[in-house]
């Protein structure tokens, strides 16, 4: 978390607080590239510790769900270095390029699908001055952004030349593509509630009751909670996590559109996945589960600590529903892919609609009964 | 998919469009070296985007030439190589082989062999469904079922190990009786075991086959029609899952099943079709509590005595002749056949495996599902490769 | 304890099954099929001492070896398969063939025999059906119309045994390499030296 | 246990908010499973720090008792798959041991070649993990000596040595009586 401390401290917005590092005079774009440098840096290193913790957890909770340790050599206590040393292993390990991939795509997939995850970061509040660009379209932002990372399995699965691989492919973009919709209208509820797309702005409106004013606990909670349950099913489908895990699925793929990769491209997909779960828990627990606000972190505001402590709220928050989708996948069966389109557009569609009618009516009720 | 092709007159006004969309079919080839295959089959497969139009199975990879090397092994000498074919049922395999030596012997093996027998043919019943259930799971993507039916297994291996020393490939039941009778307090682990497993079966109940992904996976896919099953010669629950009620343990007992009181388990269309993966799979699920049943059963009853026929050698020397004994396997009949000329060693072994022929249906159930269904059906018909391929 | 009718030994059924080769074989006839019923006694176990010698008594007390063991119906005219089969599986109700193989006794035999196993679910009864094929003339009609099951059992005894199953709709080889030379399960099989390049001694 | 007979096939629950329901509740009772067992201790062991005993009769890597072994090849006769090889040489009633190996490339732990021992110096011991970089390591010689033992020694050349003293009692006597022949003559 040390890493994020600079930002905390930055006010809002990278480049104002690089303004006041240097003296006045020094052109907006040396700014704004120092700023996007460090960001990226910031994201890149938040990424890889966040990737790393996660196969380490994913892998625990898998064991002690599946009565067994899961690992337990490396690094001593229960095995905390492993990923490290997978991660090692990973760098070192030779790249292979087949023969007769398509090599241009083959090279640019993974680094693609990564590019995309990490720059959906760039609108997550991790408090309440640590948001690297509090864009008013922010959550918008993030849905476009990290669907991106579709483009980039798609070229995956086209430039392995192979036929499992573009499988999977294949079923990323349709699987994705359907995802899109209850996935963004599963999100008009919460932003019906604040009015605002903003996560920066929906944290902010959480603060009250004494931290607690989170928008599952608000009078709209009848609408929260149903909406929250399709936001995280289509996020799971969104962040390819079992059920929906088709274009990777092993049983049937072997293993999707990183069958050919190894080495450190395929450990551009690994981490792409932990961001992506990590983004869309992010974006669930600044919509849902009040950011970072939690009750009795108010009374530290303008201390030092405030900033941390905010952050960690919003981090343990947001793994905490990492560690559900972890569960998830290690509970269910997997879904076939007419039933996942079914499911998309027979069940999450229309539900959301539903609850999007609920909604407006709910909060246009709310308004005019409170005159505002 | 049951919608999505409508097929009505044309209407006043109406025009058919065709469209020229030339497309190709994919070859794609599930195995040899396939998550969803269960060992080193191949299965080429023909699609048409997701929807399968062709499927051929190409089988030989593990083919281990059990008929030809029973020809130039002793008759007791091929018993390790019954544990080879079902390597899950290695028990079944071992009582199928024994039992046929025995038919050309013309001997009846002591009652407490019988008992013994009974026990560890369905304790081994339970240990492959679980296998097969638990894989199942991982074929339709649940991986944790797996390892809890493995821990249950697990248990059971232990029972073996007890009582022959071996965990996987035991060469227990012998022609003549058993190698060697029940130790002190292998009984008592039986019976903690039962009473044990009926609690835990609950738990692959709700976790795996009650559970609606598994539902959806399974029922109405690959339905297998009860004269299909028939004419295909597919035993087992693969018989049972499409309602033709026959269970050679009651149909035609051998051993001491006759004295035994036990349900044959039928599919019944639980959550589809009668005869669909589901029903298949249903089928191990409670044939596993009825296996249960009958070693309970089998504890009670138990008598004391002698576990090997007094007059059965190391070198057996049946008379010339031949014996056809087909027993109820895991995974279907079992038959072995076997052609002797009087000496110590076989003329002519054949083994008849039940994976064999229910495999041979599988591929004819292929074409016109989806890729996903592929790794279902294959996984529903349970085959063991070692015994396809024997 | 009472035993049940439908079991006399501890392997299973066998007056039933010889029964109903009875039944079989006059209905067979009856129909004008050239069945043979043979019913050799079962085997019996010597007493004490006397097992382990048992083959070289039979050879000495029957020089023509005495066959034991399940009764069998033996077709004369391998010809005529085709309609005996359709016979047994619609009008005596062997609905379901558990196994088709093939036998060659002797290399100095002059014929294979070829094994069919039919089980008849409805009756509870077993039946083994054999028929000759000379291996000057190694072909047989394939039971594939009749019972689908046939299909890879045929399969696996055309490349085991060399038979032809005309009328098999898929007669590549099963288990061995397309490229296989050789019936390794006749007697008189030579084992290859080797095999692309891999020595099999 | 009543509860576990097979229940009757169920109405095909397939409405629309039918398979919402079973869909949400069906998950929700297997992520109860699942999550009771989260906190559950471990069912499997810590491999090689940790090992489950194996039981009396388990059949693992064999051990000789080779003071017993009367070299009658009956194990060796007896096993499926020749794995079993020995040699030795006799020197009268004792045994000079050259070598006894069983190739585990093959041994298949089938326990047949215990049955068949006349003296029961077969055994199958409860030692499983044979790890070696080479194929030929698998061969292992399940002798403890090689050649005659001291005892061995001793006894042979006592028995030779009584040998000797009788052959020369023999050559004696028959020079003895030849002489007395020759006497006679």
């Amino acid at each position: 978390m040390s890493a994020l401390l600079p930002f905390a401290a930055a006010g809002n917005g990278l480049t104002d607080w690089l303004a006041g590092l240097f003296p006045a005079g020094v052109p907006f774009w040396i700014l704004g590239l120092l700023g996007a440098v460090i960001a990226f840096a910031l994201i890149m290193v938040f990424v890889s510790v966040l990737a790393m913790f996660s196969t380490w957890l994913e892998r625990k909770v898998a064991g002690h769900i599946q009565v067994r340790y899961g690992p337990m050599r490396v690094g001593g206590w229960h095995g905390w270095a492993q990923a490290i040393a997978d991660g090692v292993k990973l760098l070192i390990k030779e790249d292979i390029v087949l023969a007769d991939a398509d090599r241009a795509l083959f090279k640019i997939a993974p680094c693609l699908v990564l590019g995309a995850a990490l720059a959906a970061f760039v609108a997550l509040p991790f408090g309440p001055n640590a948001i690297v660009a509090d864009l008013d379209l922010g959550v918008f932002f993030i849905l476009a952004v990290s669907s991106v990372t579709t483009l980039g399995v798609i070229m995956a699965g086209w430039g392995s030349n192979n036929k499992w691989s573009l499988y999977g492919a294949m079923r990323e973009a349709a699987q994705v593509a359907s995802y899109e919709i209850p996935l963004g209208l599963s999100l008009m509820m919460p932003v019906m509630y604040y009015g605002s797309l903003s996560l920066h702005r929906a944290g902010e409106m959480q603060a009250d009751w004494f931290g607690l004013h989170w928008y599952v606990f608000s009078d709209s909670f009848w609408l929260a909670i149903p909406s929250f349950i399709l936001f995280f099913t289509a996020a799971l489908a969104e962040t390819k996590r079992s059920p929906f895990d088709l274009p990777e699925s092993e049983s049937e793929l072997v293993a999707g559109f990183h069958t050919e990769y190894s080495g450190i491209r395929f450990s551009f997909f690994f981490m792409e996945e932990y961001a992506a779960m990590y983004l869309m828990s992010a974006v669930g627990t600044a919509f849902w589960f009040g950011a970072w606000n939690f009750p009795g972190l108010e009374l530290l505001a303008g201390s030092a600590l405030y900033a941390p402590l905010a952050v960690t709220v919003f981090v343990v928050k947001s793994m905490i529903l990492v560690f559900v989708m972890m569960w998830v996948r290690w509970t269910v069966p997997r879904i076939r892919i007419d039933q996942v389109m079914t499911m998309g557009y027979k069940y999450l569609t229309p539900l959301c609609l539903i609850l999007v009618f609920l909604a407006s009516v709910w909060e246009w009720a709310k308004a005019a009964l409170t005159g505002a | 998919m049951d919608d999505t092709t409508m097929e009505r007159p044309l209407r006043e006004g109406e025009r058919l469009v065709e469209l020229d969309v030339r497309t190709q079919d994919v070859e794609i080839n599930m195995g040899p070296q396939h998550p969803a295959t269960h060992g080193v089959l191949r299965v080429l497969l023909r699609a048409d985007g997701e929807i399968l139009t062709g499927a051929q199975s190409h089988l030989g990879y593990l083919h281990r030439c059990a008929e030809k090397i029973g020809e130039s092994v002793d008759w007791l000498q091929y018993l390790p190589y019954t544990d080879r074919y079902d390597y899950l049922s290695a028990m079944n395999n071992n009582l199928a082989y024994s039992l046929a030596v025995e038919k050309l012997l013309g001997i009846e093996v002591p009652e407490r062999a019988q008992y013994i027998r009974v026990i560890l043919a369905e304790l081994n019943r339970i240990c492959s469904h679980l296998v097969a259930v638990g894989t199942y799971g991982l074929d339709i993507g649940a991986f944790t079922p797996f390892f809890y039916a493995l821990r249950e297994r697990e248990l059971l291996l232990d029972i073996f190990e007890k009582i022959c020393g071996a965990r996987l490939t035991y060469a227990f039941i012998r022609p003549g009786g058993l190698m060697n009778d029940a130790p002190a307090g292998w009984t008592d682990q039986v019976r903690a075991f039962t009473d044990l497993f009926e609690r835990k079966w609950r738990e692959y109940w709700d976790l795996l086959v009650d559970n609606k992904i598994f539902v959806e996976r399974t029922a109405n896919v690959g339905v297998i029609s009860e004269e299909q099953a028939i004419a295909w010669g597919c035993t087992g629950p693969m018989l049972r899952g499409s309602g033709v009620d026959w269970d050679l343990r009651r149909d035609q007992p051998y051993l001491v099943y006759d004295r035994l009181d036990f349900e044959v388990v039928v599919g019944q269309g639980y959550r589809g079709t009668v005869g669909d993966c589901f029903d298949r799979n249903y089928v191990r699920m409670y044939e596993m509590l009825e296996s249960n049943r009958i070693v309970r059963q089998c504890l009670e009853q138990m008598p004391e005595g002698e576990i090997q026929h007094p007059e059965v050698g190391l070198v057996l020397r049946p008379a010339p002749g031949e014996a056809y004994v087909g027993i109820e396997n895991p995974r279907g009949e079992l038959g072995h056949y076997l052609v002797s000329d009087g000496n110590k060693i076989a003329r002519r072994l054949r083994v008849r495996g039940p994976s064999f022929s229910n495999l041979a249906l599988a591929e004819h159930l292929l074409p016109g599902c989806m890729l996903a269904d592929a790794a279902a059906i294959i996984g529903s018909v349970d085959i063991v490769v070692g015994e396809t391929d024997r | 304890m009472a035993k049940d009718a439908t079991r006399d030994t501890a392997w299973g059924p066998v007056e039933i099954h010889r029964e109903a080769a009875r039944a079989a074989a006059d209905a067979l006839r009856s129909a004008g099929c050239p069945v043979e019923l043979h019913e050799p006694n079962l085997p019996t176990y010597a007493p004490p001492g006397e097992g382990k010698r048992l083959a070289k008594k039979h050879k000495e007390e029957n020089p023509e070896y005495e066959w034991r063991g399940d009764s069998y119906l033996l077709l004369t005219d391998r010809l005529r398969l085709l309609e005996v089969a359709r016979f047994l599986r619609d009008e005596l109700g062997y609905d379901m063939l558990i196994d088709a193989t093939a036998v060659d006794f002797d290399a100095a035999d002059d014929h294979l025999w070829a094994v069919y196993q039919l089980l008849a679910l409805g009756r509870k009864t077993r039946l083994t059906l054999k028929t000759m094929v000379p291996k000057a003339d190694c072909r047989i009609d394939s039971l594939v119309p009749v019972w689908p099951a046939a299909n890879w059992h045929e399969r696996e005894a055309a490349e085991m045994f060399g038979i032809v199953y005309t009328g098999h709709p898929d007669p590549r080889p099963l288990l061995l390499p397309e490229d296989w030379v050789g019936h390794p399960l006749r007697k008189d099989y030579q084992y290859p030296d080797e095999y692309h390049g891999i020595s099999c001694k | 246990m009543a509860s576990l007979q097979q229940p009757a096939a169920p109405a095909n629950e397939r409405s629309y908010w039918g398979n919402v329901w079973q869909a949400v509740k069906s998950t929700a009772v297997g992520l109860g499973i699942t999550f009771r067992y989260l906190w559950s201790k471990p069912f499997t062991v810590q491999y090689p720090d940790e090992k489950l005993p194996t039981d009396d009769r388990y059949r693992g890597i064999h051990y000789l008792e080779q003071d017993l072994c009367i070299y009658c090849q009956a194990c060796a006769k007896a096993c499926p798959v020749d794995c079993i090889s020995m040699d030795a040489k006799r020197h009268g009633k004792e045994l000079e041991w050259n070598f006894f190996r069983v190739d585990y490339q093959k041994c298949m732990f089938c326990e047949l070649c215990v049955y068949p021992c006349p003296k029961d110096c077969i055994h199958m011991g409860r030692e499983y993990a044979l790890v070696a970089e080479d194929r030929s390591e698998f061969v292992l010689e399940l002798t403890t000596w090689q050649g005659l033992t001291e005892a061995q020694k001793v006894r042979v050349a006592e028995a030779e040595a009584k040998k000797a003293a009788k052959k020369a009692a023999k050559k004696a006597a028959a020079a003895a009586k030849e002489d007395k022949e020759g006497e006679e003559k």
